[in-house]
């Protein structure tokens, strides 16, 4: 837990950034806590106040030289950890080439999960496949992991023919209902309590299924935060619910935006068991998602969790973040890189080497490039083909009324 | 065929679907253990369980967002908000979300669900127990808009409003739960004296893009919902003039053909609401007729509605539209 | 704190009352909490971790032998005490009388304090005459303290000629500026997050002005909630935020409205000071709300207070609770009736006796009944006069716009 | 004079507004340190210190509820609504208790308050950084509405709504924040080259009922706001036809005098917004003026506005009414 930082106390207290430009960043090298400070309460017997610590703490798993240490090591399998590091390289590369394609025109815009690639990923991977994603924009991971093709997630990106979105959303407001992946809509923090909804509907129908959703430290203000941790209070259904604390919320830092502690903690009167994980910690990650899934299989019901992580991206490709703090913040982070992390993790247990790496690393580049091409051959933002305008009427409702089919037919396309 | 008021013919449409359906849920503030406060959901958490039909907790922003997860999740819930003026904490969630979602999909999540909520005035609830905010849900695609009248069309469209794949936000005229309302505070009847209270026990539904012609006539065509439809029939008598009255029912698509051919008939228009006039879907109707009826009008076609004003209590007999003020528009109709 | 009950935890849990019609309804008699158990934490320095025990405790003055314990103590001079009796008497009776004209068709609504007295008029006397009441429908007895007019009151309720809110809101949404009691609006919880944008302005301007505001258990689930939470936690103004948990929102008992713990500890995670505090006990009241009064002036910001009672009456004169609730539940209250409590204190201290109270009672009946008179000259429901037509037509905007001004002359009133 | 693109134009207000009143106070997401998304707020912290010019928590709900509290203790603050879209979080905070604050409260209570919020499409927002939901807010009597369209109304506008003492609702036309905009994604100017892009530099204020006749006509009013007002601008060039423009500017209320004499002088009109068109506030002005202008009219009164549709990302073009479907309009209103 670090301390706010305010600028002043009169007439009301403002917050601040811990760092602005020109500033030089410093969180202090490493974390004060260590692997070993918290204990893994049995899942299956715990309830809200056996977590008081570990909504204030942050459970790791990866220490500082990259050993996997304490009672939250998931154990996990090398080809586990092979495949997660896949997944994450998969996803920054993909987010480089996107943010290049909407760099020279391709896309009307993008947003990277940089920094945040562990999140979506080992979450994903810890939960079964018949369980539903409930994600913001900054989750987009969670669709390697369950295996959907790259040519269909750039078609969208890019709104053309392929799209199974039709053109009518943004870049990155993926839809995919064969992954259980639920369809990504701008207002943040509506889906958190949505996710509750979705959770009972399992509940309901006897399906051994779980809800896992996320938002950001800023988007925890919202009502809807506090609709969801409140219905799943009420309610308990099968919910993993994720504050993804990464600082920032556009130029907005964190100590801008509430007073609080952690936003785990949040969770505790509420009567939920709730954790804090290091978010570039893909073991630590991958682990404490586990432990929640177990609990909400076995009709415990929710779990919240403060993923504690640092945007090291821009917003979004709209957004300059040299405006409003230091460049080379990320550096300075903690928590590290989290793909870098796992890979010395596994380099150190023999298990990962560079060559190795490197290769995987081109070879994920040349599928994304063969993938971006394909991609374009059913239109590009600058020349087309797009959906066509019919595709502005259907899918309002079930059938299209008679008022729309009138103003298509005004159209004439 | 049962004597049945508002309430007993909306709780019937639940529980006949509660029954066909093993999808529909039922929950919203009070609705559970006591049966909603005006008692639309008496007795079914008892025939149906508490995982069917529950309470939830007072917040209406999340009782939309969990019906939208439930929809989307196959379910089919209907939820009641207490009063049609505590709809708007779940603004968001129904014209950015529920609204959105089966198009922002492309198709490939839908949620269908139903919004209850007891709506308009005449039972002196003041600003905050009497608003009728149809319009405000008619301006976003993606949502159908119903608004019944009678016990017999409340149970009718009820059942099609949660068979419908579409979400829909369901209007009751709280004012007329127990009997129909002609305008005169004093006069009280029930529906017991009224054809419309004869309500089918079994199962049946009226589609959702029909209006109805309530009583034909040539002079002049009157359009209205909700409890207005029966003020609108006493202002029709009180002015002797043959008027068409039109119970519109759907606003949502509403039922072009029925309106165009009877305004094409008549040549007259007067269009009833209660809620405030300006932007009231009132307006679109208005706009609506006028483009599609402009060589046929013989006078401007008038609205009679609520004032641009907050709903009062002590006066709210001046603030709703009256048969007076209805009959005098009728009769300025037929002035040139 | 008490543990919740619910009926079902398949497929989903599912929250019930304690107690339903038919029951006996049993509380264990008296608290098992005591006025010695929790400490007084100097207000000048506590923050939101020195109050933990306070937020999930229960904060006791008066112990079940009615005599004044602990560090709470205010130590309120006889004079202040004797006041605070009569104000409830006061209350009580003003309710009672209301209601009654209510069921004869004088009042179109009425919505009564009982067994919630002593909350907002400790609270009101607790704080400086020019700190802002933001209120609930359930707390008008803050204007006995503030001294407004008994047939100012009645003229509102009755909604006629003299009622300063021209007949335009339902009976007991009363607005008294010169009391600085704010316009009460029948929208649950919208107040609360009000009250710390009030809270802003009066630090804003540099006046020692604290705002106080309250919601019930259940509005504590509306988004305003967490919003007014939230941006006190962020900006610190000095606002006193009170959950009034009287058990019951309507017929939903709290058990069904959230399966969080106490509603005080929901303040920690904010970085606010919390406390839960009997409200049946007039001195526990009037000394907390003294204890936040004073870090409020201080400028060092909001505290949150759940006040832990039980709604005695029905939730309105529209509501029937026996079809939820056993009939003599509030009898087993462990908090006892709070005008009997401190009645009791006052007689045990020897202060006060069987006498006097009966005395003080027929004064007041005597005044409500002289008040309820004078107010029916203004006008009475059945039979008018009642506020002119055209006073729906002003004050909708600074000045009469020409289309309003319009349909006052259809209207032609 | 200085040449201002309408974000100098509305910044410049603001910077007056924070000198001239020490009670104006600014708080919004991102608008503090950084300045806002669009840059209106920038430098502005900087000036007048971060009490005055603040970053507020992601929260529409909570913004508009401390707006309101503040307002009634006094200050006269000024809230950004990031993107329109996102407004709707704030819905049951301005129409149930801001809009009603004054009415209900006897007169003792007032919250002077603007929200300013971007507004409309042309930026490949998709569904929610495109809407234009005015008509949502023209329903609710106590709100005033308005609508910028250029760098120097933008600036005369908010100046009147800070200092008006009812609450406002002020809508800025993103994709006109620039340069205008005339229906070709391509053609992009800047403010620049246009007269409405000289601005004064002191302080001057457009009262809030006046529409503003942007070119006079005879032979068809066209009435529009926001970025339509160009578009319209361009259809009506292209058309060939003699039309009086009128960029209407406050919608509520709306100027009756220009609008009504407008028409009457005409005898047609065309209503252009790009909102979808049911309930859109092109149907209350045509109800109005179908009822104010009935035998003036030649023509049906048209409407050409964005569709029943949510707003899409790919294919806006074919969303947002064009030159070429508005100059159909103009052509059609002249066929009788
Ligand atoms: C309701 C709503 N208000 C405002 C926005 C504009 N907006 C988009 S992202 C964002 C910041 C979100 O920050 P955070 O929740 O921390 O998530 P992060 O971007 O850091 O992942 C804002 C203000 C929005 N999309 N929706
Ligand atoms: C937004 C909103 N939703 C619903 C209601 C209807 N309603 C009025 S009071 C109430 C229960 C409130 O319970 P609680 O907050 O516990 O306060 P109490 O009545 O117990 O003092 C409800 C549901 C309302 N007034 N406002
Ligand atoms: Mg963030
Ligand atoms: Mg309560």
């Amino acid at each position: 837990m670090t301390e706010r930082k305010t600028i002043a106390t009169t007439p009301y207290t403002i917050g601040v950034a811990p760092f602005r430009p020109g500033d030089e960043s410093s969180f202090g090298g490493s974390f004060t806590e260590k692997p070993e400070d918290l204990n893994r309460p049995d899942p299956l017997k715990c309830d809200s106040q056996d977590t008081v610590n570990h909504a204030s703490g942050l459970i790791r798993v990866m220490d500082d030289d990259n050993k996997a240490k304490g009672e939250w090591n998931p154990k996990l399998s090398t080809e586990d950890m092979i495949q997660g590091l896949e997944y994450m390289m998969r996803l920054r590369i993909f987010d480089d080439r996107m943010l290049k394609m909407q760099r020279t025109g391709k896309l009307s815009f993008y947003m990277r999960s940089f920094g945040e690639e562990a999140i979506a990923i080992a979450q994903t991977m810890a939960l079964e496949t018949q369980d539903w994603i409930f994600p913001s924009y900054r989750q987009p991971g969670a669709q390697f992991v369950r295996g959907r093709d790259m040519v269909s997630m750039i078609c969208h990106c890019i709104g053309n023919t392929e799209d199974n979105v039709k053109g009518r959303q943004m870049p990155v407001h993926y839809t995919w209902k064969e992954g259980r992946f639920i369809s990504i809509s701008s207002p943040v923090g509506t889906q958190f309590s949505q996710a509750v909804g979705v959770a009972m509907a399992s509940a309901y129908k006897g399906d051994d299924e779980v809800c896992i959703s996320w938002l950001g430290d800023g988007t925890s203000a919202q009502g809807d935060y506090h609709y969801a941790l409140n219905f799943a209070s009420t309610f308990k259904p099968p919910v993993i619910l994720n504050v993804v604390n990464n600082q920032w919320a556009i130029s907005t830092h964190k100590n801008l935006a509430t007073g609080g502690r952690t936003f785990a903690e949040r969770g505790l009167a509420y009567d939920i068991p709730s954790l804090r994980v290091d978010g570039n910690d893909f073991l630590a990650l991958y682990s404490v998602t586990k432990w929640a899934r177990e609990r909400a299989g076995a009709g415990l019901g929710p779990t919240h969790i403060e993923v504690y992580t640092y945007r090291a991206g821009a917003h979004s490709s709209s957004d300059d973040p040299s405006a409003y703090r230091p460049d080379n913040e990320f550096e300075c982070w903690p928590g590290g890189d989290p793909v870098e992390r796992l890979k010395l993790h596994l380099i150190e247990a023999k298990l990962w080497d560079e060559k190795k790496h490197a290769a995987l690393e081109k070879k994920i580049d040349d599928e994304v490039m063969t993938a971006y091409k394909e991609a374009c051959e059913f239109g590009d933002l600058a020349s087309g083909p797009y959906p066509p305008a019919s595709t502005i009427f259907t899918e309002v409702y079930e059938t299209v009324p008679w008022h729309v089919q009138e103003q298509r037919e005004e159209l004439g396309k | 065929m049962t004597k049945m008021n508002m309430i007993a013919a909306l709780n019937s449409a639940l529980e006949h679907q509660l029954e066909r359906d093993e999808n529909v849920v039922i929950f919203g503030e009070d609705v559970g253990y006591f049966g909603g406060v005006f008692r639309v959901t008496a007795k079914l958490q008892d025939k149906f369980g508490a995982h069917r039909v529950f309470d939830s907790p007072l917040a209406e922003g999340g009782i939309a967002a969990i019906a939208m997860g439930m929809g989307l999740n196959g379910l089919r819930p209907v939820a009641e908000i207490q009063f049609a003026d505590y709809i708007f904490p779940a603004y968001d969630q129904i014209v950015n979300e529920i609204a959105k979602l089966r198009h922002r999909s492309g198709g490939e999540f839908t949620a269908p669900l139903t919004f209850r909520t007891p709506a308009g005035g005449g039972i002196k609830g003041g600003h905050h127990h009497s608003q009728s905010p149809e319009a405000q849900f008619t301006h976003t695609p993606g949502l159908k808009v119903v608004y019944c009248s009678n016990p017999y069309n409340a149970k009718g469209l009820l059942t099609s409003a949660i068979e419908c794949n579409d979400p829909v936000i369901f209007f009751e005229p709280k004012r007329c739960y127990r009997g129909p309302f002609y305008g005169d505070p004093h006069n009280v009847p029930t529906w017991n004296d009224h054809p419309d209270g004869e309500v089918p026990d079994d199962y049946y539904s009226i589609p959702l893009e029909q209006a109805r012609i309530v009583k034909e006539g040539s002079a002049c065509t009157v359009i209205a919902w909700g409890a207005m439809v029966h003020v609108s029939e006493q202002a029709i008598k009180d002015s002797g003039i043959d008027c068409e009255l039109i119970d519109l029912q759907t606003l949502v698509p509403w039922d072009r053909d029925t309106v165009v051919n009877s305004v094409k008939k008549t040549g007259r228009c007067v269009i009833v609401h209660e809620a405030p006039k300006t932007s009231g879907f009132g307006a679109e109707m208005s706009a609506s007729i006028q483009e599609r009826c402009f060589y046929n009008l013989e006078a401007p076609i008038i609205r009679v509605t609520g004032w641009d004003t907050p709903f009062p209590h002590t006066t709210e007999w001046d603030y709703l539209p009256s048969p007076e003020r209805i009959a005098e528009a009728i009769k300025k109709t037929q002035e040139e």
